[in-house]
């Protein structure tokens, strides 16, 4: 049974990276176009997802030893401290502040503290998405055994 | 156009921010138990003393807002905070941390591991939300916050009673949402505006024309459906299936954010035309007492009387609120509060009964006092203090209503009616809590200690502490008098909460 | 001339969208509905990529892209229930 | 617009008054979606460049009804999603998906 799926298999190999590098594309336009922390948070829950659907939970889970109900945890408290950081500079909540900062490759690069909230949604979003499809998959096998 | 010095405005977003935070990190360490049990608790006293102190703040210097992410506030969304609010969020957090301690005695390891603890504080996050927001839509993600955690806390467990309950609560929730948003879409074709001040600018300038007061109707009847007024039928069954401490704390305080809603919605945007929406209101409260007084005496299960105890009591403060004078008022948002404190030291002395008993039927209990007198001298103070004996906290409240209701009535010949409706239920609570007490406490014991079921150890100290609250909230009312009567003020005058709102400009 | 051209282009994706719709609708067996799902996929794109050109900005590319990844794990995974009945496999021959 | 928020209704109701779980659950994400149309109706259909900064900006339409509508798919996509949930456990632990068979049993 080697043979099985070899196509969708060398497929998804491929594709990964052009789906991951997408969503980080669409997560860093979002600040001036279209895109942000839920798009791309979603775009590598698709990815996660194309990858169970090419191998197997064992697989994925040993690759991504992560839970990802921990990490909607984590994405949601990311935003709400982003939130507070205001408050700590006597801004109301949830204002958002941008600088610009010089980095060495880049150039001039303008740095926002909507990235990091953004990095909260994605995360959550990509936790709550994958926890979803991990319980009904896990849920399935065992009604069907 | 914002006021006063932005950092301390921060303060208002506290009680919801601290229950968030708290649910989050609950969520994270979930197998952590006794950290669970000991944060959330800490989290909830310390939401309570916030609480306190906003109550203190905003007596102190009038309404406080939040806009944020510092939009200015027709267009961001915009936290508000007025003494309603304040006194609201003071007692939920209150009753929060009793029937948490309630739950931490009582619920069992296998739900606090499936996230009880988070969905608590987001049931709770959800609850604060609805009271401090100043924006329609804001309040119906709140809302379904709120919902969506009580859905889950009450399909916690998946016993069958359970499931098939949260199936209706949900689906009947769910339609109502829909019907909010709909609601929602009209007011805003017409008025272009969703933050609650400039809806009421846009409101008074047009008048109220029919539309609007079609409109106005529509979100009576959504509210009603979440506040359990007269569309309560769904209510008995679901608050009847949870374990006694979710029982509690849905008793009360889900109802009571819809009452909230029905509160700031008739006071601040459709105040225009009583004659026909608050006409609606004051039969609906009618029959929701009458009903619920019937269902409450042809119980026999000590779940459903107290359950037909939330339908009466949610009746008789619509109709404080139809009366709308401020000494009505005043004794709506007073019954309100004793409500919200009473309701869940009910459920929490029920579940205690259940506990101990093993069943809920009170014809096969007898004889609870010899065994156990604290908790049922407790049981007779909460029944004197809901049918409104006098030195107990029922008692302002019913008081005043009742006297506007039979002064106005002479305006107005249906008033008497629903005075006297109020006084009947009154009577239907007593009747019904007093079957609950003659039959469960007194009469031969015939439980002996070894035949108990499960112990009170642990149960009776919050509502030991509920109990206390209620007594104060009587014996006190003097004290608490002044903080009701100015949260009326903004009630009665929606030109102040605009003005805090949105500035001078208007 | 284009613009035209694109309108009729438009029109002829709609038409055969609706085609698929009955296959989709109609399809006597489960692999023809996925396959013309898959299509209306496939063309739906095609229909971003002309109202992108039509009205001249660069805003649908994302979409696209996105909907293109979509689509394909979509099938994928029908396609997959197809075979084997099971979306998941818990331990894939192992 | 308004004939097909309607239909959307119709459907919705006719589905939520049938006895089947599964169709109770579909016509309300049906009647959820007929209230999104509905706000984008309210909210005024109107000409204008999509609300994007740097895409015609000067004319751009009222944002508002779509943030309204994003909150509420969301917010609507979470509350199918538990619904089905539901459904699913309650057709394994009850043994029944038809809404006449949850009645009645509180105290037996």
């Amino acid at each position: 049974m080697e043979s099985k799926e070899i196509i969708l298999r060398t497929v998804t190999k491929l594709a990964i990276f052009i789906i991951l590098a997408f969503a980080v594309f669409l997560f860093l336009a979002g600040h001036h176009n279209p895109g942000g922390g839920f798009i791309g948070g979603l775009t590598v829950a698709s990815a996660i997802i194309l990858l169970l659907l090419a191998f197997d939970i064992k697989a994925v889970k040993t690759g991504l030893p992560i839970d990802f109900k921990v990490l909607a945890f984590v994405g949601v408290l990311i935003a709400v401290t982003t939130g507070m950081g205001a408050m700590v500079f006597g801004a109301s909540f949830l204002t958002q502040t941008f600088g610009h900062v010089h980095l060495p490759l880049f150039g001039e690069t303008e740095f926002a503290t909507a990235v990091l909230f953004d990095v909260g949604v994605a995360f959550a979003v990509l936790g709550t998405a994958l926890s979803i499809i991990f319980t009904i998959s896990g849920d399935i096998q065992r009604w069907k055994r | 156009m914002s006021c006063g010095v932005p950092m301390m405005n921060n303060l208002v977003i506290l009680p919801l921010l601290i229950p968030l935070v708290t649910g989050i990190l609950m969520g994270i360490y979930k197998n952590n138990l006794p950290l669970q049990r000991r944060v959330s608790l800490f989290s909830l006293a310390v939401n309570f003393g916030v609480s306190l102190y906003l109550v203190q703040w905003v007596a102190g210097s009038g309404i406080r807002i939040l806009e944020l992410g510092g939009w200015p506030a027709p267009f961001g969304i915009v936290l508000v905070l007025d003494l309603l609010a304040a006194l609201l969020l003071t007692a939920t957090a209150l009753v929060g941390f009793a029937c948490l301690l309630y739950a931490v005695h009582s619920i069992g390891e296998d739900k606090e591991r499936h996230y009880f603890y988070p969905l608590f504080h987001f049931l709770l996050v959800g609850v604060n939300g609805s009271f401090l927001t100043g924006d329609l839509f804001n309040l119906f993600v709140f809302f379904e916050v709120m919902l969506f955690a009580s859905y889950v806390l009450l399909s916690l467990g998946g016993t069958k009673i359970q499931l098939q309950e949260t199936v209706k609560y949900a689906v009947i929730n769910t339609l109502s949402s829909t019907l909010f948003v709909v609601g929602i879409a009209y007011l805003y074709s017409v008025t272009g505006t969703l933050n609650m001040a400039h809806l009421s600018v846009r409101i008074a300038e047009v008048g109220q024309a029919g539309f609007l007061t079609v409109v106005a109707v529509v979100f009576l009847i959504v509210f009603s459906l979440k506040a359990g007024l007269l569309l309560y039928f769904w209510l008995p069954g679901s608050y009847m299936a949870p374990p006694g401490a979710v029982g509690a704390i849905f008793a009360a305080l889900l109802t009571k954010v819809g009452i909230y809603v029905i509160f700031r919605m008739y006071t601040l945007l459709f105040y225009h035309q009583p004659e026909i929406t608050h006409w609606l209101m004051a039969v609906m409260a009618g029959l929701t007492m009458l009903l619920g007084g019937i269902g409450a005496i042809a119980q026999w299960d000590i779940r459903g009387i107290l359950v037909y105890n939330v339908v009466i009591s949610v009746g008789f403060i619509i109709s404080g609120l139809v009366f709308a004078t401020s000494d009505a008022l005043v004794g709506a948002v007073y019954y309100t509060m004793h409500d919200i404190v009473l309701k869940a030291l009910l459920f929490l002395l029920g579940g205690t009964v259940i506990a101990i008993a093993g069943t809920g039927k009170i014809k096969e209990m007898s004889g609870l006092i010899r065994s156990h007198p604290l908790l049922g001298w407790m049981f007779f103070l909460t029944l004197l203090a809901l049918s409104g004996v006098p030195p107990l906290s029922g008692f302002v409240g019913k008081v005043l209503i009742i006297k506007e209701g039979l002064s106005l009535g002479s305006g107005h010949r249906g008033f008497y009616l629903l005075a006297g409706i109020g006084l009947v239920s009154s009577l239907m609570v007593l009747y019904s809590l007093l079957k609950v007490f003659i039959n469960g406490f007194w009469g031969e014991t015939v439980l002996s200690t070894e035949m108990e079921k499960g112990t009170e150890r642990g149960l009776v100290f919050p509502c030991l502490l509920l109990t206390a609250v209620s007594l104060f909230l009587g014996l006190g009312a003097e004290l608490l008098y002044p903080y009701v009567d100015q949260a009326i003020i903004t009630m009665l005058n929606p030109g102040l909460y605009i003005e805090a709102v949105l500035g001078e400009v208007f | 001339m284009i613009e035209i051209l694109l309108m009729w282009s438009l029109f002829a994706f709609s038409v055969s969208i609706a085609v698929f719709l009955y296959r989709a609708i109609k399809g006597p067996s489960a692999p023809d509905r996925i396959i013309a799902m898959d299509t209306i996929g496939v063309n739906l794109l095609a229909v971003m990529a002309i109202l992108s050109v039509l009205l001249k900005t660069y805003a649908f590319f994302e979409v696209i892209l996105l909907f293109g990844i979509l689509s394909f794990v979509g099938t994928v995974a029908f396609a997959k229930f197809i075979e084997k009945g099971v979306l998941v496999d818990d331990d894939n021959g192992r | 617009m308004s004939v097909v928020i309607g239909l959307l209704f119709t459907i919705g109701v006719y589905l939520v008054l049938s006895k089947n779980l599964l169709r109770i659950i579909l016509g309300t994400s049906i009647i959820s979606h007929g209230a999104n149309l509905l706000i984008i109706t309210m909210g005024g259909l109107k000409n204008g460049g999509p609300a994007l900064l740097g895409e015609g900006a000067g004319s751009f339409m009222d944002p508002l009804p779509q943030a309204l509508i994003l909150t509420a798919i969301v917010i609507n996509f979470a509350m199918t999603a538990f619904l089905m949930v539901l459904a699913y456990r309650s057709y394994t632990d009850l043994g029944t998906d038809q809404i006449h068979e949850l009645r009645g049993a509180h105290d037996e």
